[in-house]
């Protein structure tokens, strides 16, 4: 019997012979791995097991996870999971983001869909109560972000309206898709939704993109999966919501403030490549961007009354006609700060273009800026660009993000990552590596999120990049392999937003997972099993890696190069990261979760938390 | 019971679906959204529209049914639906004005809203989250109901050239 | 601080009625003297209304400024208190708030900024019982957000408008 | 001792010598005409009296009086009340609009101004704290009325700040001002304010331009006066708002729903010319004006909580940057279904063009209306307009209006309102003037308001314009002579809106008195002041001249057409009864006190200290 929360059934498409399959996952399956993250690991090794090494992410037989989690939909906060082997850290990333696709594919009757093979000509899976099928995308490829989302609703309603016509209005569907930078393998491009959400980390926008795979689209009419304790689920959903609304800063600013805050406060924003992290600029400040561009203040996602969202829109001058996100606080300042810009309508051109192309806006700035910083250095010239890029000028960064999407000049260089483009660019210019990864903000080849850890006054610290299996992603931190399991990890594999995780007492949450699931669950178990389970089957893929990249542990289980230069400006002016903290907390992270002192699981832990499987694989490492 | 109608501020709707979920767990006992009277459509993000029963004051999609399944609750104005009578022929929701009856998916029954009997449940999660995108109002039926029965498609056309000027007009083809 | 406790804004939502300056003025004067209330509402165009309050910045810049310590802050909410017998009238403090708020009496010429009522600010009573919630109470602590909410509200009504007006909202205020 | 409400003085603005001097009103005066239309009634009859019929509305020597009332500011919804010898009735029009002008006048200390003479060039009177005086206004004449408003709210605030620099920020003042209707002396152009406010009726537009005056301008920092009773005034002032915020759908819609609702069910809304009353385009239906244009959805005026207004913004198309008022229900008629047009933008232009030439919404497209229906009957021809005038070409009405507002062509005798066009009209083309006045909708000159009395079905009903002394205006209609005089009359002599009136007369008289100190009643206004002020309004009425005088009974009637059967609707067929005309207009004669013919009786004008009015009105008696 199928456990509470799941719809039971997951798609299994193989897109080079067209071919469709239904599967299931036993209940000890699901109960070890729950879902998204965690199931897609299990699912990732299942399918490939010991050739790991071997398998290149961009090859037909890498498989692409888009799972949802039993608490999808149901919990406040709505979510997508997609995973599968990262072109960028060569591990996996349980990638998220908000979108009604992920409820409409449970209606729909399926918890998720794993893609192998590549299509032949461009497709999309359409995703119904009668079952999947796929689509001819041809019309669609090639164009941005919001054109697609508008062709598909139109397209997508249509062709249910005429299947079945006199059952009233058919809903717009929910849909994740790529733009041009995942068309053209960028390899850190996003998967897409709601024209401003992105699957930001992982690059498996180029992964869709390598598999001529344009969209993923569900509809569904069945309610949300029954439950284990449906009463029980009503009442905990009813506190739930009266604990979010009573958060009024975070429903009223969102993130949108934080983009004045991190760096005037925590002295933790990225600026120029993050050679500063601390700025006062009073222009960058929430009512700059409150008052002017949001034109709609509260925007929430399917089932969530935080609402942190609010929608921007430019109505005058050269961009006129953008829309995007507010933009929140990791696009405020990478797609701003970080390049020298502190003009709110330029920050909003720039997230809103991000998201045009599909890149992811974290990844692809961070590259942007990189560039940029290498020519100030004076390695790059002015000809590699094709023009004289500067801090601060907004339309140097356009040009940089176009041609990284559609892979021009030096763009196509810079499409395949910081850490990979600092190589290639060492390559072509004759010097050593280290001289250009010196500038590389990256952990794990996972441009980091806009959180430093010198001054130590934000909620990223030591160890927080540099022991996690997901890199720079800086919503899924390390603290000490025991409290940060019940965190990130949780919400990642039950698929449901971390804002509305955070601030609610965890164990609410447990019990709310255990009234959906039926599971025995609760924080501890989840903190000294189910959690480590995953992370340690994620680290083993991680050091697995291959095939033309392999992380040395110790050695690259550390921060960038620059997290070890003090800060040059602002109240924390001198500070960096404490070495000694790193290598201490790290040695106790590994320690917890019993791996070796090189960050290696042993044989007993393998054992314990039921990995058996990968001891041959692992053995190697040793 | 006075006549009571829903009135709907559609640039407060954040898109959040609470209704929806307050209504299929009143009506149907859990969440299900697609078999809550009250639809959130939303032909491009950042343009939400609630879309639900206006009580028009001529009740066309009741003088519709050919097997008089639907009739009116003479206290709150709202359409009831006899469930058993109904062969969901579809024809109330040919006769809305604006498509708002649908077949339920899981009986094809004509699916309208019946105003929680006086109470509506979306109402309610709706002010309690601060939104009032839905309010209730103690007004006697009139004419004007049957205006706020429109596609909501058109709505959502109108609403972007309201949020974003010119650009809004390319949004929602 | 007893009870954290801001009064949030929201420009868009102001209907422009006035029934806070009426409702502050008649708590702090006993009778109707809108350009006595320590909240005034901004209307540079017809349609951008901008109430214009105090908005206890977290480092007090008025407070420092006032060369006769005529200013403090009221332990309790936050609130700045004038000292009225104290007060010269030298303007300091208005040119010292980044959002020019306080202003001199019409009656006394004494410096005025808002108290919050002790807590329980009429505007909000009368703008919540309206329906409009322009102005809110929200229970937050001091935050560094807060001095950017002061600022000069013609600025304020010149996004308004451009929000609301789009290309025309440039040509709405000079 | 300023009786309570008042500030006690006002100010004499001799425009030709270019004196101001201040006056006081006895108490007597004040508790026997109160305040707006009483006292400017008053005013008129002290300093014109006798020489009424040869005095030019638009010469020099006529008075033009801005009054607020006691009740100004202190009742919901202030407004002020403009007043003079009317250019369009000859009569005496109290001509109200909402405006912070009335907010400011008085907190500089003064009740009302009184402009006399003629400026030998442009200029505005600026009223502060410190007094008033004529300011050039050569650079505002001639600009449109957003421009004029905009120009005054940067110069005003800028003189302020440098005479008082270190009080902190000056608020923008409160103004009215003409468009260039007004400054070319379009009969019935409005005095604007707020860009979408209008005193429309009475054509105080054109007693400004005929004095140079482009606008007046207040700002003062005073208390509000000082009432009678504080207490009582602020319980009732609670109670009053609480009555205002019970009318859920005024409050949601304002007017805005009834240039659907009027044509729909009432079957009382002007369709090209009133040659129909019904309609049942959805079009002009609420949502359609509420969906796309409406962007601040709850817009009040001073201390008011109905808040019927909405800001209308055409942000697309054609008319993009277009701005106004909801538009309330008499321009959505009058310059939408009026015009044969049903389109909500362009309604919404047509209304914001009326605003910003300075047209009065209601009168000039009545005689707009009026020229289309001339043309439509081969009267008027193209080569007499210069273009083709159809119904719904909403650019051709837009030429129209310029012509009228610079008086180009045939706009030079439109501007002289639709009865004075009709004479010249049949006088250039050799027809009789009835065989024009057939099409003419005016009672006294005055073009009726969006509301018709065939269909029986609205407020106005059979004699109310007939009877009325203040003619076709909508705002000001009468039933029974004793009932009515506690609506309009009083709330244009109190000065506050109608729309916030209580329901319970109780309650406005009660706050009158509290005010005050006045020992005024429902009953004591119903019996004396509402009659003396609307007699001592009948008698100039009645002396009329110079360029036209109406007949007593003649023109104590409804326009021809409001006898011809409604052609269309549920209401088909259905006339105005010509018989219960006659029959309540005699019985509201003999309730005021006048003779069967509506001249006022002796002893009526002794009971009402009126004696010195009497012997004017021997020559009307036969």
């Amino acid at each position: 019997m199928t456990p509470g929360g799941y719809a039971g059934k997951w798609l299994d498409v193989d897109l080079s012979k067209d071919k469709i399959r239904e599967v299931e996952y036993g209940d000890k399956v699901l109960e070890q791995y729950l879902g998204g993250r965690g199931l897609a690991a299990k699912v990732l090794w299942d399918k490939v097991g010991d050739k790991y090494p071997e398998l290149d992410p961009l090859d037909p037989k890498s498989p692409l996870m888009v799972y949802t989690g039993p608490m999808t939909g149901i919990y406040p906060g709505s979510r997508i999971c997609v995973s599968g082997k990262s072109p960028v850290s060569m591990g996996t990333v349980g990638s998220t983001a908000a979108t009604e696709f992920a409820n409409e594919i449970k209606e729909a009757g399926y918890d998720g869909v794993t893609f192998t093979g590549k299509a032949d000509r461009p497709v999309y899976l359409l995703v119904t109560d009668d079952g999947a099928e796929l689509m001819d995308a041809g019309h669609l490829w090639g164009l941005d972000g919001e054109k697609t989302l508008i062709k598909l609703n139109k397209e997508v309603t249509a062709e249910l309206t005429k299947r079945k016509p006199n059952v009233g209005l058919w809903k717009d569907p929910g849909m994740v898709y790529i733009g041009p930078a995942g068309e053209n393998m960028v390899r850190n491009a996003a998967v897409m939704a709601k024209i401003c959400h992105a699957c930001g980390y992982g690059g498996y926008g180029a992964l869709m993109g390598s598999k001529n795979l344009k969209a993923v689209v569900a509809k569904g009419r069945g309610p949300l999966p029954k439950v284990d304790a449906p009463e029980a689920a009503k009442l905990l959903w009813r506190r739930t919501h009266q604990i979010l609304i009573g958060r009024t800063a975070m429903r009223r600013q969102g993130t949108g403030y934080a983009g004045y805050s991190v760096g005037a406060v925590t002295s933790s924003e990225p600026i120029r490549n993050w050679q500063e992290e601390w700025h006062d600029e009073k222009s960058y400040g929430g009512p700059m961007f409150e008052h002017r561009y949001w034109v709609k203040k509260k925007w929430a996602d399917f089932n969530c009354t935080t609402n942190c969202m609010k929608i921007s829109c430019i109505k005058t001058g050269k961009w006129k006609g953008d829309i995007t996100d507010m933009p929140d606080y990791e696009l405020q300042a990478y797609c701003g700060t970080n390049f020298g810009i502190y003009d709110p309508e330029a920050n909003i051109h720039l997230s809103a273009l991000a998201d045009q192309l599909g890149h992811s806006g974290i990844n692809g700035p961070n590259t942007a800026g990189f560039a940029v910083e290498l020519h100030q250095r004076d390695i790059l010239k002015d000809s590699d660009f094709g023009f004289k890029p500067k801090w601060g000028d907004p339309d140097t960064f356009d040009r940089i993000m176009r041609m990284m999407a559609n892979r021009e000049k030096i763009g196509d260089v810079l499409a395949e990552g910081t850490y990979r483009a600092a190589l290639k660019i060492a390559e072509m210019k004759g010097l050593k590596p280290d001289e250009l990864l010196k500038y590389a903000v990256h952990v794990k080849g996972i441009e980091i999120g806009a959180h430093g850890t010198r001054s130590d006054a934000d909620y990223t610290h030591d160890i927080s990049y540099a022991a996690n299996v997901q890199g720079g992603d800086h919503t899924s931190t390390s603290v000490d392999g025991y409290n940060d399991m019940s965190g990130a990890v949780f919400t990642d594999s039950a698929v449901f937003c971390n804002f509305t995780y955070y601030g609610v007492p965890q164990s609410l949450v447990f019990d709310f997972a255990k009234a959906i699931t039926g599971f025995d669950i609760n924080l501890h178990k989840w903190r000294s099993e189910t959690g480590p389970r995953i992370v340690t089957l994620q680290r083993a893929l991680l050091m697995l890696g291959g095939p033309d990249l392999k992380w040395t542990p110790v050695k690259d289980d550390d921060n960038p190069p620059r997290f070890y230069e003090p800060l040059p400006s602002g109240p924390y002016k001198g500070k960096t990261t404490d070495r000694k903290l790193v290598d201490e907390k790290l040695k106790a992270y590994n320690e917890t979760l019993g791996w070796d002192e090189r960050g290696i699981p042993t044989k007993e832990t393998l054992k314990k938390l039921d990995l058996g499987f990968l001891e041959k694989s692992v053995s190697k490492l040793r | 019971m006075s006549s009571i109608w829903i009135v709907r501020d559609y640039e407060n709707c954040s898109g959040c679906r609470r209704c929806e979920l307050a209504c299929s767990m009143h009506h149907e006992g859990w969440m299900w959204p697609e078999a809550s009277r009250i639809r959130v459509f939303m032909p491009f993000p950042g343009v939400e529209v609630p879309h639900l029963c206006a009580q028009c004051d001529d009740y066309p999609c009741v003088e519709s049914c050919p097997v008089e399944a639907l009739s009116v609750d003479g206290g709150t104005t709202a359409v009831i639906v006899d469930e058993e009578t109904c062969i969901g022929c579809g024809a109330c929701a040919k006769a809305c004005p604006g498509t708002v009856p649908y077949l339920h998916p899981r009986d094809r029954k004509a699916t309208i809203c019946d105003l929680c009997g006086g109470d509506p449940e979306c109402v309610k999660v709706c002010r309690e989250a601060g939104y009032n995108a839905l309010r209730l109002v103690h007004e006697g039926m009139s004419g004007h109901r049957k205006l706020f029965a429109r596609n909501p498609v058109d709505v959502a056309k109108d609403l972007a050239v309201k949020f974003f000027g010119e650009k809004g007009e390319e949004l929602i083809v | 601080m007893v009870k954290p406790l801001w009064i949030a804004r929201d420009p868009s939502a102001c209907s422009g009625c006035r029934r806070c300056e009426l409702a502050c003025s008649m708590h702090h004067e006993g009778w109707m003297w809108p350009e006595a209330s320590r909240i005034r509402v901004f209307m540079p165009f017809p349609g951008l209304e901008v109430p214009h309050l105090c908005s206890q910045c977290q480092d007090y810049p008025c407070v420092e400024a006032c060369p006769v310590e005529a200013l403090s802050t009221d332990p309790d909410y936050g609130a700045v208190i004038v000292d009225r017998e104290k007060c010269t009238s030298c303007g300091a403090c208005i040119r010292a708030c980044p959002g020019t708020v306080p202003y001199l009496h019409p009656g006394d010429d004494k410096a005025t900024i808002c108290d919050l009522c002790g807590g329980e600010p009429e505007c909000v009573e009368v703008c919540t019982e309206a329906g409009y919630n322009a102005l809110t109470i929200v229970n937050e602590g001091p935050s560094v957000h807060r001095k950017l909410y002061s600022r000069n509200p013609v600025d304020t009504a010149r996004d308004l408008a451009v929000n609301m007006f789009g290309e025309k909202g440039e040509e709405v205020i000079e | 001792m300023t009786p309570g409400g008042y500030a006690g003085k006002w100010l004499d603005v001799d425009l030709s010598k270019e004196e101001i001097e201040e006056f006081s009103f006895p108490d007597e005066t004040l508790e026997q005409y109160f305040g707006g239309r009483g006292v400017a009634t008053k005013i008129l009859w002290d300093r014109v009296g006798r020489r009424w019929s040869d005095l030019d509305a638009l010469a020099p020597e006529n008075p033009l009086i801005f009054a607020t009332g006691p009740m100004t500011c202190y009742y919901p919804g202030a407004r002020i009340c403009v007043s003079g010898k009317s250019p369009v009735s000859n009569g005496v029009v109290g001509s109200t609009a909402a405006t912070e002008f009335a907010v400011d006048i008085r907190t500089a200390g003064y009740d009302g101004v009184v402009f006399t003479g003629k400026a030998e060039k442009p200029v505005y009177l600026l009223v502060t704290d410190e007094g008033a005086e004529l300011v050039d206004a050569s650079h505002l004449w001639g600009l449109n009325g957003e421009k004029t408003l905009i120009k005054l709210n940067k110069e005003v605030r800028e003189t302020l700040k440098k005479r008082k620099p270190d009080v902190g920020l000056w608020k923008e003042p409160g103004t009215m001002y003409i468009g260039p209707a007004g400054e070319n002396m379009v009969r019935h152009a409005a005095v604007m304010a707020k860009i979408c406010h209008a005193a429309g009726y009475g054509g105080y537009g054109s007693v400004m331009g005929s004095k140079n005056l482009k606008a007046v301008v207040a700002k003062g920092r005073g208390r509000l006066p000082a009432v009678n009773a504080p207490e009582s005034v602020y319980l009732l002032w609670r109670k009053a708002h609480r009555d205002c915020m019970t009318n859920t759908t005024f409050r949601r819609w304002g007017t805005g729903h009834l240039g659907y609702g009027c044509g729909a069910d009432t079957s009382s809304e002007p369709v090209r010319n009133w040659q129909e009353e019904w309609h049942d385009e959805k079009t002009m239906g609420v949502p359609h004006y509420m969906d796309r244009y409406w962007v601040k959805v709850k817009w009040s005026d001073f201390n008011c909580t109905t808040n019927c207004m909405k800001v209308s913004c055409i942000k697309a198309g054609r008319w993009k940057g277009d701005i106004t008022d909801v538009p309330d229900y008499e321009l959505q008629a009058y310059c939408g279904t009026n015009l044969g047009i049903f389109d909500p933008g362009d309604n919404i232009h047509i209304s914001t063009l009326m605003d910003k030439l300075g047209h009065s919404g209601i009168n000039c497209p009545n005689t707009m209306g009026y020229a289309a229906e001339l043309y439509q009957r081969g009267i008027l021809t193209e080569n007499d307009i210069g273009f083709k005038l159809e119904w719904g070409d909403t650019e051709a009405f837009d030429r129209l209006a310029h012509m009228m507002a610079y008086r180009e062509g045939i706009g030079d005798v439109l501007a002289e309102g639709t009865y004075r066009a009709a004479l010249k009209i049949a006088h250039m083309k050799g027809l009789k003037p009835d065989e024009l006045l057939k099409y003419a909708v005016h009672v006294k000159g005055i073009e009726i308001g969006a509301h018709g009395t065939r269909s029986d079905k609205d407020y106005t009903q059979d004699m109310c314009y007939a009877a009325s002394v203040q003619g076709g205006d909508h705002t000001s209609t009468v039933t029974d002579g004793y009932s009515d005089m506690s609506g309009a009359v009083f709330q244009d002599s109190a000065v506050f809106c109608m729309f916030t009136a209580s329901p319970s007369q109780e309650l406005i008289f009660d706050f009158a008195k509290a005010v005050t100190g006045f020992p005024i009643t429902v009953d004591s206004w119903r019996r004396v002041n509402g009659p003396r002020i609307v007699t001592l309004q009948k008698a100039l009425l009645l002396m009329g001249g110079p360029d036209v005088t109406w007949e007593p009974v003649k023109d104590d009637d409804n326009p021809p057409r409001f006898y011809e059967p409604l052609p269309t609707g549920p209401y088909k067929g259905m006339v105005t009864d010509r018989e219960r005309v006659d029959i309540r207009t005699q019985a509201y004669f003999e309730t005021l006190g006048w003779d069967e013919r509506g001249i006022p009786k002796k002893e009526t004008l002794d009971r009402l200290g009126l004696s010195d009015v009497d012997p004017l009105m021997e020559k009307f008696r036969q």
